[in-house]
């Protein structure tokens, strides 16, 4: 299970000195602003149908009565578009000059649990694989996230399936703060250093009971007992039996044969890292960006000579299954998948990832 | 200053290219804001070119082709119509002001035709102002 | 109006006769996804597989999609709604599929569900029409008293705005596009393989999704379907950022229905209307 | 990084007056991959052209924007200066600030501006710009005429004439088509069979003529300079190559088929030869009509050849040829007049159609030249009328051109024959031909009644009594304004000339297009009546619009004149700007195969790809706007090349 692998941002706080508050949600307008004021507040808003996480900047876009966003927060770290480099074409030759890394501290307001985690999964890949990802660190550093329980109540989405890979639907892993929705109002409790001195410098916030935190605890209590699906799969298993079923490519048409290769699962996914760079030019100025890739797309492996080394959708997704669910695991010694169910749920053909894991699981 | 329009002309070799050349060659005057493209034929115009040209910041663009019927390759302006139609349809649905698109056919001898195209046009969009609805705002370009 | 059980039965009905006569190698229809509310495009190969099929309100994708990935010749039966009906029709026109080579099963219903927000599906988003254009077994009862109304109704309030207000519309519509390519990749219409979009020679619009980009991709893409698009609604449904996309192609629709009297995807024998022309053309139409 | 040399050209003051040269050249000079820019007073002339290779040489230049003339006037001077300093001659680009600039304004400041911009698109564009190389395929130096009438004789004997071989393909077992079916010829009178027998006979003399007659082109593959056609030879069941022509069998033959040539008046044998100068003289059976064929016994021919050259075993032969032009003369139908009800004929046995007349007065026609009726009478009475079907929006909305003056002829033997009262109805009198005008005046003088009015109908049924046994011609006389009935003995219909009915496969088997009618489209009404819009195939005669015979034959030398400037040439270079499709990116959508007007891509069904013949394509670029998938490149207009340009144009 990845929560066995423990943090790299491993600064938990004592039990002792636990800095615990509260807001009623009438409130939840005065919080938004006190975050708000201490940097670039990230928080769900409604737009239409959908809710997905937005930079606020009206007070009242602020909603907290979601299930979960379409999009992952992930582009808090990992914008899906960034210039690294800026350039002027000139006689003799381009001037170029490197976009400062700056980011001022931010706050990710009402981030569930398994997205929490799914930060956790991503600093293994920028922070921990030997090259330092400058960018991701720089955001990472100066970002509180506070977390956000699912309410054990509510029965989850049927496309979760967040607690068979080892996430409950009210870790607290991952957040730097985390809330528990209370009737009327909202508990907070400081988890790392950085959530509790958010805590303490928000005068808004109301000191809770001992009540409220026996709630609290009740609550996180109680969502352990959410069930998602019933399948469980542990890291290295399911790397073995990907490794072994690679080759089995009737069966790997087959599981996807519906799939229609667009990027939709991979730009929804908050576990999804992969970027293309490109120089983009316009007259004589230009950029050098970095952006989201997919590698559903044909030409996330097109060579230069022509040759595509995954021509065809089901070499494709198999990569994605066994990317995020073996080798994955071999690389970084967890699946970089965390059950939200984004995925099967914008998937326009309603493809469930989960599925095709169970079934390789059970080959 | 007063605003002048920038047109983009994509002219077709045989007729309106020629057309633009006798204009020159008969002296004739009308203003200098139209910058021509020469293609083959005006069938050879991609969609995409027009869309493009708004992009770069053209106030308007003309496409120029022989009249139907005395295409060099016989139909092919024939196609270019639906699809410059098309394209006309389509900048219009999508908010652009149709009146920064002018499609003219105008043969080898209407060198005129030509400049008093030009003229009009340039009057026109002079009326209506730059075009800033597809207009690349250069340093708008990043998103988070 | 056929009920939708008896459809279903028709359909595994009709499937397995067709896969057991051998009269095709494969019937393209949905089976259950990760419950029954999604359910999954679905080939069946065996008479065995015809039990995976199902048919619900849920079953919405246009399975048009998936005829072109098939090699040629392969003798194919697909469960056909409306405008499902109508793409195949436009696919056998543009030579992508043979007539002969399809068995078209059609089915008539009106009532289909969206699987993202389990709504019934308003039939003006799509090509508002009840009954197969083209089939070779029907099978439920042909809707006769289908609903009033024109495909275009939806446009009436763009159609209304002043061009300001409609660019300020689309340009907040495209700036929310991320680029995954659901929209084409989900068209049944759009089979290219490389698309446009991916050339590197011209770069047609920055690869990164920048607003610009955004604008050159779908405004060439909706030229692209200009005379195609059977209007299914597939793009705007399979959008995860709400892009209503198919207003627009519709409203392409209406214009070459009016400049070029012809609708796509209603007879096998028309030619596409973008690599035509026709008497009745005339340089109104560049009005 | 391309090394780019702008070279400005002052044209003495012409562009020096309005452009600041100096200015920008000095511009160009700024611009990035620019290496070097000059300006100068004639940059066409010989020094010029020498700075210009110099700098090639001396800044190993591999691109050069000539900011000049138009490139219409000197782009292919300057292709060869660059070509001769070893750049490969794609590597230009003309920017025009002559035509388009410094002539259309008098403000300095706004021609200079504009040319800046123009120079600036040109760096853009070079540097996307490829080398290209212009090809060449050989030429077969032989030509296939197709149509026997006299436009095919004319453009056959014509090509002989210059010493290439002619294959003249005729679908019927004689060359002459409808001329040999005419009697005389207007307006001079001078009998037809007199004037075009000699030609026919020319055609079967000349040995770098082959005759291929009772033969139909099945195929028409490969492009200009090189087509293969394929022709089936249709069964004539006489072997021709034993045959001395004596005809002793059709004189035995008991079979009778209707006679094609005397418009069905009457009956032939079934072994024929279908007119007394037929060439070739050889005769041919009508499987329909002989007995043998029907009932499987006779063979009475078999007997009475002496050369055993009777073969009823044979069978339809296909044979390839190769040839490096083709000229259509396929002819024209009459149209078939028994649809107009109105005029009665097929009802009515005194109405008779133009070209039943003709063989009326032929002395080798049916009635030896005598002009009597079916029913053996000879009229008293003849009514003419013109613009049957012709000028009719009901049918052919066209004037077909040669019946006024052939009604003319027509009224001119009918007096001279009958001595009768002739009629002549007309809409409006149509003579604008050498002669023509004088041979109306003639017949004026000849006490024909001329009555303008589009005849309304024919009829047998009248309550006037004098009337009775006569046909009734019923007409609104425009000049009178009175409604004429007028009671005639005969009838004969003047109808329009039509396509070939099978004109639509013929085009399809050439690439041709036809207009609404059905008429082979020419490829410029004005400046390329001969040519077609597929290359090396031309038109000539009827098969483009109703013609007279001089029209006729003065097209059919025209079209040979225009083969000739293909056959005449060992090679012929091929357009290098052509496109190509990049099978990677190509969707199979087919779009170019639709939309292309020269038939130049393929679609290849087995790799799921189009395919660009580059010796049809002539670089257009409509396929590239039509595909969807970007996949074709038109060479020297890239999608990349004309975006560029566009982004330099628009960047001040």
């Amino acid at each position: 299970m990845i929560g066995s692998k423990g943090s790299l941002n491993a600064d938990h706080c004592e039990k002792e000195k636990v800095v615990f508050k509260k807001i009623t949600l009438e409130k939840l307008g005065d919080l938004v602003s006190a975050l708000k004021e201490k940097g670039p507040l990230y928080a769900p808003v409604r737009d239409g149908k959908a809710v997905n996480f937005q930079k606020i900047t009206k007070t009242a876009d602020v909603t907290l009565d979601f299930y979960n966003t379409v999009f992952s927060p992930k582009f808090v770290f990992f914008p899906q578009t960034e210039d690294l480099i800026r350039y002027t074409l000139q006689k003799e030759g381009a001037q170029a000059e490197p976009v400062p890394i700056a980011a001022s501290p931010s706050v990710i307001l009402g981030v569930r649990p398994c997205d929490a985690k799914s930060f956790e999964i991503m600093d293994r890949h920028f922070l921990g694989a030997g090259i330092i990802d400058p960018y991701w660190k720089n955001r990472r550093d100066n970002t509180v996230v506070i977390g956000y329980a699912f309410d054990p109540a509510a029965p989850p989405d049927p496309a979760d399936f967040y607690n068979t890979v080892g996430i409950h639907a009210a870790d607290t892993e991952g957040s730097d703060v985390f809330m528990v929705r209370k009737d009327g109002e909202l508990l907070l409790k400081g988890i790392t250093k950085k959530g509790e001195s958010l805590l303490k410098g928000l005068a808004v916030l109301d000191a809770a009971s001992a009540q409220d935190e026996a709630f609290f605890d009740e609550t996180i209590r109680k969502d352990r007992g959410v069930k998602t699906r019933f399948t469980e799969i542990t890291d290295t298993a399911i790397a073995a039996k990907l490794v072994g079923s690679f080759e089995k490519q009737e069966i790997w048409e087959e599981m996807t044969a519906s799939c229609i290769g667009c990027g939709t699962c991979t730009f929804v996914c908050p576990t999804c890292y992969c970027f293309d760079i490109n120089d983009e030019t316009l007259f004589r100025k230009g950029a050098r960006k970095r952006f989201w890739d997919a590698c559903m797309f044909t030409d996330f492996t097109l060579e230069a000579s022509g040759h595509n080394p995954r021509p065809r959708i089901f070499q494709r997704y198999r990569q994605k299954v066994c990317h995020k669910y073996s080798y994955h695991v071999t690389k970084y010694g967890c699946i970089s998948c965390v059950g939200c169910g984004r995925c099967t749920r914008s998937c326009p053909v309603n493809i469930d990832i989960f599925s095709i894991v169970e079934k390789v699981a059970n080959l | 200053m007063d605003f002048e329009p920038k047109i983009l002309g994509i002219a077709c070799n045989w007729c309106t290219y020629t057309g633009a050349d006798l204009a020159g060659t008969t002296r004739l005057k009308y203003p200098q804001n139209v910058r021509t493209v020469r293609v083959m034929c005006s069938s050879r115009i991609n969609p995409s070119f027009i869309i493009r040209a708004f992009q770069l910041g053209a106030d308007g663009v003309l496409v120029g082709g022989c009249h139907p019927g005395d295409c060099h390759y016989g139909t092919g302006n024939l196609y270019a119509r639906r699809k410059l139609a098309i394209t006309k349809k389509i900048l219009e649905f999508a908010g652009m002001d149709q009146k920064r698109f002018r499609v003219e056919w105008i043969s080898a001898s209407e060198g005129n035709k030509y400049a008093e195209i030009v003229e009009e046009f340039t009057r026109d969009l002079k009326a209506l102002g730059p075009q800033n609805t597809f207009r690349i705002e250069k340093d708008s370009r990043e998103r988070i | 109006m056929t009920n939708i059980k008896q459809i279903e039965e028709n359909l595994k009905r009709e499937a397995k006769r067709l896969l057991e006569s051998k009269e095709v190698s494969v019937v393209l229809a949905y089976a259950r996804g990760y419950d029954e509310h999604h359910p999954l495009p679905y080939a069946a190969r065996t008479a065995g597989e015809v039990g995976n099929l199902i048919f619900n309100e849920y079953c919405t994708y246009n399975l048009a999609r998936y005829l072109t990935k098939y090699p040629p010749k392969t003798k194919i039966a697909i469960a056909v709604k409306a405008a499902d009906s109508r793409a195949v029709v436009q696919l056998i026109q543009e030579e992508k599929v043979k007539k002969e080579d399809l068995v078209i099963l059609g089915i008539p219903f009106i009532g289909m569900k969206d699987p993202k927000t389990g709504e019934e599906i308003d039939q003006k988003t799509t090509c508002h029409m009840a009954n197969p254009v083209l089939y070779d077994i029907l099978l439920g009862e042909e809707i006769r008293d289908a609903g009033a109304g024109s495909p275009y109704d939806v446009l009436a309030e763009l159609e209304a705005m002043d061009q300001a207000a409609r660019w300020s519309f689309w340009e907040k519509e495209f700036s929310k596009c991320i680029r995954c390519f659901a929209c084409r990749k989900a068209c049944p219409m759009c089979y290219c393989d490389p698309c446009f979009m991916d050339a590197s020679r011209p770069r047609w619009a920055d690869k990164s999704p920048t607003a610009d980009g955004n604008l050159m991709y779908h405004l060439t893409r909706f030229y692209h379907l200009a005379g195609r698009c059977i209007d299914c609604g597939e793009c705007s449904r399979a959008c995860p950022m709400d892009i209503p996309l198919h207003l627009f192609h519709k409203k392409m629709a209406k214009e070459c229905e009016t400049m070029f009297g012809q609708a796509a995807g209603m007879k096998i024998d028309d030619k596409p209307v973008m690599v035509n022309y026709g008497n009745q053309d005339s340089d109104e139409m560049l009005k | 990084m391309s090394r780019i040399g702008v070279f400005v050209c002052h044209c003495g003051l012409n562009i020096a007056k309005t452009v600041r040269v100096s200015e920008l050249a000095e511009f160009a000079g700024t611009l990035p991959d620019v290496v070097v820019a000059a300006d100068y007073k004639f940059m066409c002339s010989t020094p010029g052209q020498e700075l210009i290779q110099n700098d090639i040489k001396k800044y190993n230049l591999d691109r050069v924007i000539v900011a000049a003339c138009s490139p219409l006037m000197h782009e292919k001077t300057f292709r060869k200066v660059i070509a001769n300093a070893g750049l490969n001659q794609y590597l230009l680009s003309i920017v025009n600030v002559r035509e388009q600039d410094a002539w259309v304004t008098d403000s300095e400041d706004e021609a200079t501006a504009k040319a800046k911009a123009l120079i600036n698109g040109a760096v853009y564009r070079a540097r996307l710009l490829q080398p290209l190389t212009a090809r060449f395929i050989d030429v077969n130096s032989d030509v296939m005429v197709v149509g026997g009438g006299i436009t095919g004789i004319q453009a056959a004997l014509e090509l002989a004439e210059t010493g290439k071989k002619v294959y003249l393909v005729e679908r019927n077992s004689t060359i002459g088509g409808h001329m040999a079916q005419f009697d005389k010829t207007f307006p001079t009178l001078d009998c037809s069979a007199c004037i075009l027998t000699p030609k026919m006979d020319a055609v079967l003399q000349n040995p770098r003529i082959e005759l291929m007659t009772y033969c139909e082109v099945e195929e028409v593959k490969g492009f200009v300079g090189n087509f293969d056609v394929k022709i089936r030879q249709k069964a004539r069941y006489v072997d021709h190559s034993k045959c001395n022509a004596c005809l002793a069998c059709t004189e035995k033959c008991p079979g009778r088929g209707t006679s094609e040539w005397d418009e069905g008046l009457v009956k032939r044998k079934a072994i024929y030869i279908p007119f007394p100068q037929a060439v070739p003289q050889k005769p041919v059976i009508d499987r329909n009509a002989c007995t043998y064929f029907k009932k499987g016994k006779c063979r009475l021919c078999e007997k009475a050849c002496g050369q055993s050259a009777i073969a009823f075993d044979q069978e339809d032969t296909f044979r390839e040829i190769k040839v490096g032009a083709v000229i259509v003369a396929t002819g024209y139908d009459l149209m078939d007049t028994k649809p107009l009800v109105q005029y009665g004929y097929g009802k009515y046995p005194g109405v008779y159609h133009a070209l039943e007349i003709e063989r009326l007065f032929n002395s080798a026609g049916p009635t030896g030249g005598k002009v009597v009726m079916r029913d053996g009478r000879e009229p008293q009475s003849i009514a003419i009328l013109h613009c049957i079907g012709s000028r009719d929006k009901n049918h052919c909305e066209y004037c077909s051109r040669v019946c006024c003056m052939y009604s003319l002829k027509f009224a001119h033997l009918l007096k001279e024959k009958t001595h009768g009262d002739v009629y002549q109805l007309y809409i409006d009198m149509r003579a604008p031909g050498k002669g023509y005008e004088e041979f109306y005046n003639r017949l004026v003088e000849e006490d024909v009644k001329f009555i303008r009015g589009k005849a309304a109908r024919v009829t047998d049924k009248t309550d006037n009594p004098d009337f009775a046994g006569k046909l009734v011609v019923e007409v609104d006389d425009t000049l009178t304004g009175r409604f004429a009935t007028i009671p005639v003995d005969m009838v004969v219909l003047s109808p329009a000339m039509k396509p070939r009915t099978d004109a639509k496969e013929m085009a399809r088997l050439f690439n041709l297009s036809t207009d609404k009618y059905g008429f082979f489209m020419e490829k410029h009404p004005k400046l390329a009546p001969l040519s077609t819009m597929t290359e090396g195939v031309f038109i000539a005669g009827a098969c483009q619009g109703p013609k007279d015979i001089p029209d006729s034959v003065a097209q059919g030398t025209g079209a040979a004149a225009e083969a000739l400037t293909i056959v005449v040439k060992d090679r012929l270079e091929l357009e290098a700007a052509t496109a190509i499709v990049n099978p990677a990116s190509c969707c199979g959508c087919q779009s170019c195969v639709r939309v292309c007007p020269y038939g130049a891509p393929v679609f290849n069904r087995e790799k799921n790809v189009s395919e660009i013949n580059e010796a049809l394509c002539k670089g257009c670029g409509l396929c590239a706007a039509s595909c969807p998938a970007s996949a074709i490149f038109t060479r020297h207009f890239t999608n990349d090349q004309v975006m560029a340009e566009m982004e330099g144009l628009m960047e001040f």
